[in-house]
């Protein structure tokens, strides 16, 4: 269980990133944040794994404040949160296999890792893993020779490989094409099922945010704007997200927005 | 003391070490001999090896032969006992008797000679006749840790006209001065113009006669210095007296030797190896000593 | 993929790397390797002395060269600006003459084979030339001078410059060269407004460190007579005056780091 | 259209505008410098080289085949001395280039630290690391390694840094994500990303090593930099045509194995 | 007005990118010309200005065959037909003035264009162009300061300062969010109004072409499978061009398609 207590974040040179934020997520739940750019959605998605420390209010993971966690306590907390990018984030130059394995750093030993000494066990784990979003049969590709989709899937693979308790992904389908798009959403919502992993996904789309989601939050300025299930979202929860003046905005060009 | 170099493997003659901080006298089973090639010669050798093995031969030590081109890189090998007979020229000589107590015991003999000189070289259809003549013309040299191209002749004129340093002679007798980098490129310059007067050893001419025909009717030679002893071969104050004094005697033996004869004039144009002490180099010394300071900037 | 299939594939764990690559990397590491220890052997062979007193050795020599009388710096100072002079000629030369070679020798500007291959090997066999010979060689055309310095050091910079801006410019994103192409502009048009603003940065900060590589080649100048601070640094070695060396050396260190500032701050500028 | 609207003139701060100025003259200011303090006589230059041209440049492709032996085992010599040294260089250097990149070090004072010493390293003439390795170790050919294994790494080092300063960072964020620590992130995201890039640097500076061998001649160590010294001094430019024939084979060669292998391990 | 007649294309790599198209475009039309990645879209739009060249067929444009075009006549057929591309290709280290002054290249002597002289003309027209997309007050902004939405603003304002008789837009909202993509196909719906040019424009969203097109050129493979007014695209049409297992290949994940 994920918890926002009046968590705030001011960047250091001023931004407010978060401000006020109040929200539990239940184990098991496929959140989707739907946002403009700049609304704060990928801020609050990196509180929770702490790529970013929130400057005020309390923000707990299965009940412990992580506001406070270094070192180890730290390592450990990413451990058993994955995220997956908008860029993939996969070391180019290497093979699948050996990316996907990066998912089990935070189990293996240093000496091991580095002596690429893993054990049967996680490599049948990462190999499992490829298999699950289909593409087993790329391992020993460099992820520089597979397209958008298929790196995505390699960065998917290899939070599976993780065996994580919470998966955060942020905006994981902003550089594929709509038909990839839904692959990728789908894969994501196929394991928040089978594992029921507790599944956080940065959108853009609020239409496909509302195909996948069991509950959609959205956010505007760093606040918390709507919070319910896809069912409720209205043309009017789309003008409280997007701004009222959208449309308009469109049609005289609105300079500034984009 | 030294720990081990970070490779830390160990060579495997090394129980023969024998370093500067030991005693004197020590017999090492492996000599190695340095050898610069004096630029202040028509040929310049490229090895040392013909020597290294006969000396190894007459001595029944192995002997290393090796051909350095720098002579500080000589000085200082010499210094830590990593290299123990070397080829000196004299004033690499004097420098490493200076810092090291190296001793000298042997020289080379050139065209009957012990010893040899430097020489003016002007422009065979210039009007310059004399030393005096100079005055204000163009000065050109290898370099000035030259013994024959920079040092004798410097001083002598410093003598010769009163002056009381190189700087003082460059600056207020010669026009200009141009160090040429060696004394072929610096006799090229007299005779292109660019110089009026090269002072280089005797005799530079010939070893460009291949390439400019002309050059013994085009360059003159106006004047030569005093006699500069030959290069020398000096031994480590570390090595034993008997030793050295087997080494001297396997050298001089070379000079009875047909074979060896030979070799000397083929590859390093010696007549012979002749016996050398240290009062020889006295003024190469002086030379020395009069332009340390001066150089010192 | 069937379920049975999958089973037996998820039962034999495949390796981190594939069987193939593996041997081959194997292979050529094993022969790096063999080939490093031969060398190391060979090299060490004739060695006598070990390494028992290599630092206290080294101790030795390098307590001569402290204090630096740093006195000399001042002396020096007409020396060092003629090596930084020959120094920006030769660079600015390369510089300059670099701009056509490295457009030529960029496989996607000149896509017509034949005068990329040809312009890519003249320059590889440029760069194989020493610089000590091309010094000689000039000395002998020129006898000699500065020139001959200045332009042993133009071609040892050429060589080196328009390779690393060739490959600059082979990986610059032709993208908005292509734009331009496609609204009808000519290859100097293209060239001029797509490609150089793209590698002006990368292309300030080679010239500037091969100023700084010409800097200190400078004792190859010294060597054929081309004067500078190599030249004096010799002399000082020579007559053993190594305090005076080691000042001239901090002298040179002074100026490679200004370079490196300056560098840097031009880099900032352009970026 | 009779009347332009021409866009406002681009705000310039007066800051930026005499920064640019100052640059401009400083620049102007260093060539008029340049070319005062420089003088060559073009014309004489000129003659004496269509003088020189036909005593010098025809020999130099009438190679001396009869050094062809003495030329072999030299440049043979060389190739394992500048292998081993280049090789230790490409290791020391690892260390220092990452001391020297700010990425990876995030302290400013280690950082300058780093490129302090790479630069000091770089300072110091090949000579000098010549008598100091001769006097370590004896004239012979590892006195030759390792003065070009130190005089490598100041330039290595600097190359190592600049490719590590300009790695995909986003790619160690994800692996700090999923609770690696900077050992293993080291190992994962860091080294794949700089391998081939390290491998170029080390093999092109072995390239330049083979070039630059006139420091073995100061060690003793033969070399065929020795042989250029030697062949202009006696100005034996026939024999220097093949010692450049030579340089150019063995380093053309290299190159394309290089190639090779460098394609095998991206 | 553009006639492709039997035009194909097989790329030097033995891909086939275009097969027997047979269409004809009008002055002054809106096409937008849809389908799967891979389906020959950008082959088919870089015929127009010659960026690919067809290997069969007859392709004129206002009635001559560019086909054979080289060098100065290539140079004068591009100078009227202006190109937006995906990712804008904008020279990201040049202030947006000079990027859309490029524009102009055509039209510029090259001593002229080096020597940055611009005629007044020019750079007013360039200003103007920048304020039709609302981006007047950047123009001493360099192009990477600029968001996503802006720059391609940027690349169409360079276009307008072509001055071309015929737009061509290879996906060019593919990498904006949606309302940034609903407001630069508005800009291009307003010029192909206001300027009677005749646009053609790529899209990967078949909801988004029906919104703007005034014709949908459907593709698939290399050949045209739809081509009509917006008004006549159907749910059976959507099948035609995006082949009629898409939803299932999506949940299969259909390894090998992205
Ligand atoms: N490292 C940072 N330093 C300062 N400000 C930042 C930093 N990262 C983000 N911001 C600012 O914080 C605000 C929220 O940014 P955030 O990245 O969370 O938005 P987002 O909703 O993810 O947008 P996008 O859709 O563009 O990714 C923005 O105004 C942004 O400019
Ligand atoms: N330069 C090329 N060489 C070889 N084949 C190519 C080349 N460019 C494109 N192709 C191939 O031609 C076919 C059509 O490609 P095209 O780029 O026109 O598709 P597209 O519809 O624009 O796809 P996308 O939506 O991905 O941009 C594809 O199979 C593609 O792989
Ligand atoms: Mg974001
Ligand atoms: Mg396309």
């Amino acid at each position: 269980m994920i918890e926002f207590k009046d968590v705030g974040l001011v960047y250091p040179n001023g931004t407010v990133g978060l401000k006020n934020i109040n929200a539990t997520i239940k184990d098991g739940e496929f959140v989707v944040i739907v946002g403009l750019s700049g609304a704060g959605k990928s801020t609050f998605i990196r509180s929770i794994n702490r790529l970013v420390t929130p400057t005020s209010g309390v923000l707990s993971i299965d009940n412990e404040n992580i506001l406070g966690y270094k070192g180890s306590d730290l390592r450990k907390l990413r451990t058993k949160i994955g995220m997956i990018f908008q860029n993939y984030n996969l070391v180019k130059r290497t093979n699948v296999l050996k990316n996907v394995l990066a998912g089990r750093l935070g189990h293996t030993g240093t000496l091991r890792s580095i002596l690429n000494l893993y054990q049967k066990e996680d490599i049948s784990l990462a190999y499992e893993s490829l298999q699950r979003v289909n593409i087993g049969e790329k391992i020993y590709n460099r992820a520089d020779e597979l397209s958008g989709g298929q790196q995505q899937r390699v960065s998917i693979a290899r939070v599976l490989t993780q065996q994580p308790k919470y998966i955060l992904a942020d905006e994981p389908v902003a550089s594929l094409d709509p038909p990839t798009s839904h692959q990728v959403m789908t894969y994501l919502k196929k394991i928040n099922k089978e594992d029921k992993i507790t599944t956080i996904v940065n959108l853009h789309f609020i239409d496909m945010a509302m195909e996948y989601a069991d509950r959609i939050i959205g956010m505007r300025a760093g606040e918390i704007v709507f919070d319910g299930p896809a069912s409720e979202v209205t043309e009017k929860t789309f003008e409280e997200i997007y701004g009222r003046s959208i449309r308009e905005d469109d049609l005289r060009g609105g300079a500034n927005k984009s | 003391g030294g720990s081990d170099d970070s490779d830390g493997e160990d060579n495997a003659s090394g129980e023969s070490n024998d370093n500067a901080k030991e005693e004197k006298g020590e017999t090492p089973d492996k000599l190695v001999m340095g050898f610069v090639p004096s630029q202040d010669s028509d040929t310049i050798a490229d090895t040392v090896k013909p020597l290294a093995d006969r000396l190894g031969e007459e001595l029944g030590i192995d002997v290393e032969g090796k051909v350095m081109t720098n002579y500080n890189a000589l000085v200082e090998a010499m210094g830590s006992n990593q290299v123990q007979i070397g080829f000196i020229p004299a004033f690499g000589y004097v420098l490493a008797n200076e810092q090291y107590d190296v001793n000298v015991i042997l020289k080379s003999v050139r065209h009957g000679s012990g010893t040899y000189k430097a020489q003016y070289v002007v422009r065979a259809d210039s009007d310059i006749e004399s030393l005096a003549d100079l005055e204000g013309k163009v000065w050109t040299y290898a370099d000035k840790g030259s013994t024959s191209g920079y040092l004798f002749p410097a001083y002598q004129m410093m003598q010769e006209f009163d002056y009381a340093s190189g700087t003082e002679l460059e600056s207020d007798f010669f026009g200009n001065t141009i160090a040429a980098g060696a004394h072929d490129n610096a006799a090229i310059s007299v005779y292109e113009g660019d110089a009026d007067v090269a002072t280089t050893f005797d005799d530079v001419r010939t070893e460009l006669e291949e390439e400019y025909p002309d050059v013994m009717d085009k360059l003159k030679v106006i004047e030569y210095t005093d006699e500069i002893p030959n290069d020398t071969i000096s031994v480590t104050k570390e090595l034993d007296e008997e030793l050295v004094t087997k080494i001297k005697e396997a050298f001089l033996s070379f000079n009875e030797d047909e074979e060896m004869i030979k070799i000397m004039d083929e590859v390093y144009n010696w007549d012979a190896i002749d016996e050398a002490s240290d009062e020889e180099y006295e003024i190469v010394k002086e030379t020395y000593q009069k332009f340390k300071d001066d150089i010192e900037l | 993929m069937t379920k049975q299939s999958r089973q037996e594939m998820t039962e034999k764990t495949p390796s981190i790397y594939p069987v193939k690559t593996k041997l081959q990397i194997t292979i050529i590491f094993f022969i790096v390797i063999g080939f490093y220890l031969f060398s190391m052997f060979w090299t060490q062979r004739e060695m006598v002395g070990g390494f028992g007193n290599a630092l206290g050795n080294m101790y030795v020599v390098i307590e001569k060269f402290f204090p630096p009388n740093l006195e000399v710096i001042p002396k020096v100072w007409g020396e060092m600006a003629q090596t930084i002079q020959m120094a920006i000629i030769a660079t600015t030369l390369a510089a300059i003459l670099t701009v056509p070679l490295a457009l030529l020798s960029a496989q996607n500007i000149t896509t017509f084979k034949p005068l990329y291959l040809i312009t890519r090997t003249f320059l590889n066999i440029l760069r194989t030339i020493p610089d000590l010979v091309l010094a000689v060689i000039f000395v002998g055309l020129f006898g000699v001078g500065l020139l001959p310095g200045i332009l042993a050091l133009f071609i040892f910079s050429l060589g080196i410059l328009a390779k690393l801006i060739s490959e600059t410019i082979e990986s610059v994103d032709m993208n908005p060269l292509e734009a331009m192409r496609a609204s009808g502009g000519n290859v100097f048009q293209v060239i001029y407004f797509g490609l150089v603003p793209q590698v002006l940065p990368q292309f300030t900060s080679f010239v500037l460190y091969v100023f700084e590589i010409n800097i200190r080649a400078s004792v190859v100048l010294g060597l054929v007579g081309a004067g500078g601070i190599g030249l004096v640094l010799d002399q000082q070695l020579g007559f053993y005056n190594y305090p005076n060396a080691m000042a001239i050396i901090i002298l040179i260190f002074i100026v490679v780091i200004v370079i490196e500032f300056i560098s840097n701050k031009l880099r900032e500028a352009l970026i | 259209m009779a009347s332009y609207s021409l866009p406002p003139k681009q705000p310039k701060s007066t800051f930026k505008i005499v920064r640019r100025i100052v640059i401009f003259l400083a620049i102007v200011a260093l060539y008029v410098w340049t070319f005062l303090g420089i003088d060559i006589d073009w014309g004489r230059a000129f003659e004496r080289m269509v003088n020189n041209f036909s005593r010098v440049i025809p020999k130099l492709f009438q190679p001396d085949w009869s050094a062809t032996s003495e030329v072999a085992a030299k440049i043979w010599e060389t190739i394992l001395i500048a292998f081993a040294g280049s090789l230790m260089a490409a290791v020391l250097a690892i260390p220092l280039g990452f001391l020297a990149a700010q990425n990876m070090t995030r302290s400013k004072i280690l950082t300058a630290i780093g490129k302090w010493i790479l630069s000091a390293v770089r300072a110091f003439p090949d000579i000098i690391l010549a008598i100091l390795f001769v006097v370590a170790v004896g004239p012979n050919a590892f006195a030759g390694v390792l003065a070009i294994a130190i005089g490598s790494t100041g330039m290595l080092g600097k190359l190592y840094s600049e490719v590590i300063e300009s790695i995909d960072m986003q790619v160690i964020e994800a692996m700090e994500a999923n609770g690696a620590n900077k050992i293993q992130i080291l190992f994962y995201g860091v080294i794949p990303q700089i391998v081939p890039e390290f491998l170029s640097y080390a093999i092109y500076r072995f390239e330049v090593d083979i070039r630059a061998s006139s420091i073995l001649g100061i060690v003793g160590a033969g070399g065929i930099g020795t042989m250029i010294i030697f062949a202009s001094s006696n100005r034996n430019w026939n024999e220097m045509g093949l010692i450049l024939l030579a340089i150019i084979i063995v380093v053309t060669v290299i190159d394309f194995l290089s190639a090779r292998i460098r394609r095998k391990i991206v």
